[in-house]
């Protein structure tokens, strides 16, 4: 059986809206995969759960964008990125 | 200089204004091969989706924002004729008409230092966790450029 | 400042050295909706057609290359998506490092400013009375864009 | 007939190195062509006449490029220009 651990996850822009606190912290077991985590999130965070099923949010895992079936570990650096909007101009 | 500390240089993200000729002075003391440098600023502007915009603020995720950037100017490195790339971001609180992102690349010819150029700032929008939120007469509203 | 003033400062022929972001900021004080800047920098290479290059000197036929250059900001501004145009060419001896030509253009959209920029240092060297000689180990050699 | 007048050719670049003094002083009659005058340069600076005849020296009247058919007069700026190297970089 895999042991389950807290993790802190960054949340930013308009996430942190979101979630009252501006930071989410969540118990899963190591080892699961991401899309697993998402459907952790479901119960208290559902519209973030939701952006993120509708890949408006990304999840990163130690700085790289993550893919459903990447493994996380509590140690593991964990975000949750909104649409990015660096540069200046919206459009091209 | 350190060659080490002088990359490090290269590709920022941070608070404080810059000065373009510093910037420029960086790239060109490189090497004296350079002979056109093809530069992209982009300013903070007072319109947006129709809406007035009285200033912005930029978040980023530290760490994996410089990651982003430095991987972006290895790539123009590798895929592009130039001879050096500089990449700045600006975050924090950034009035109308400022600074935000600074893109200079250096090349012996002219138009490979306009592609390498114009494929940073392309790609920076793509993959740099950077977010803007724009204070309106409507409030703050994040802006999601990719909806 | 007058209009007209202003104008004239956004094309220049001039022996002086100049400073990126002061002509930088003479584009951006144009207007607010300016959200992206595309900007050319020339700067004087230590080789040339294979060789070595230890200065140069620029000559320009004086009315007509401003004449040219004003053309220049003027099919720009008509032709292209950019709200200012400015463009700049020293004359007179140059050292290696240093710059040439500057060619800055202010647009609400990126894709815009590159074009526009890119079409005008093009165009530039098509068609403005000026000309330069490189100072090499052989003597002074006038230069021949289009042999 | 036309009445003949002396006028004063600018140079520049590599045609200062073919003229001794750097300026060209002609005689031409009122209103002759481009082609007539590129000819009457051509007993006394050969080499020029033949640059101007292959396309590599432009004339220009009046700050303007001229044509073999532009007419011109002794109030004119005319002037012979060698290949343009603006800009900075030779090759795009």
């Amino acid at each position: 059986m895999s042991t389950s651990s807290v993790a802190t996850i960054k949340l930013f822009g308009m996430l942190k809206t979101l979630v009252p606190g501006g930071e989410l912290s969540l118990d899963f077991p190591q080892g699961c995969k991401v899309r697993d985590f998402i459907e952790m999130l479901r119960p208290r965070w559902p519209e973030v759960a939701e952006l993120v099923v509708q890949k408006k949010v990304l999840v990163s895992v130690n700085q790289e964008i993550a893919h459903w079936d990447t493994e996380i570990s509590n140690t593991d650096e964990i975000a949750l990125l909104p649409p990015f909007a660096g540069g200046s101009l919206g459009k091209v | 200089m350190a060659v080490e500390t002088e990359e490090v240089l290269l590709v920022r993200v941070q608070q404080e204004n810059f000065s373009v000729d510093e910037e420029i002075d960086r790239v060109r003391s490189r090497s004296t091969r350079i002979g056109g440098l093809n530069i992209f600023l982009g300013t903070a502007r007072d319109r947006s989706k129709g809406r007035d915009v009285s200033s912005m603020t930029f978040e980023h995720y530290e760490g994996m924002a410089q990651r982003k950037l430095r991987e972006i100017r290895e790539r123009a490195l590798k895929d592009f004729d130039v001879i050096e790339v500089l990449i700045l971001h600006r975050y924090g609180p950034i009035e109308i008409g400022e600074n935000i992102v600074l893109i200079v690349v250096g090349a012996e010819h002219r138009a490979d230092a306009f592609k390498a150029c114009r494929w940073c700032i392309d790609e920076l929008k793509k993959i740099t966790p950077i977010w803007k939120s724009e204070h309106t007469p409507d409030g703050e509203v994040w802006v999601e450029e990719h909806p």
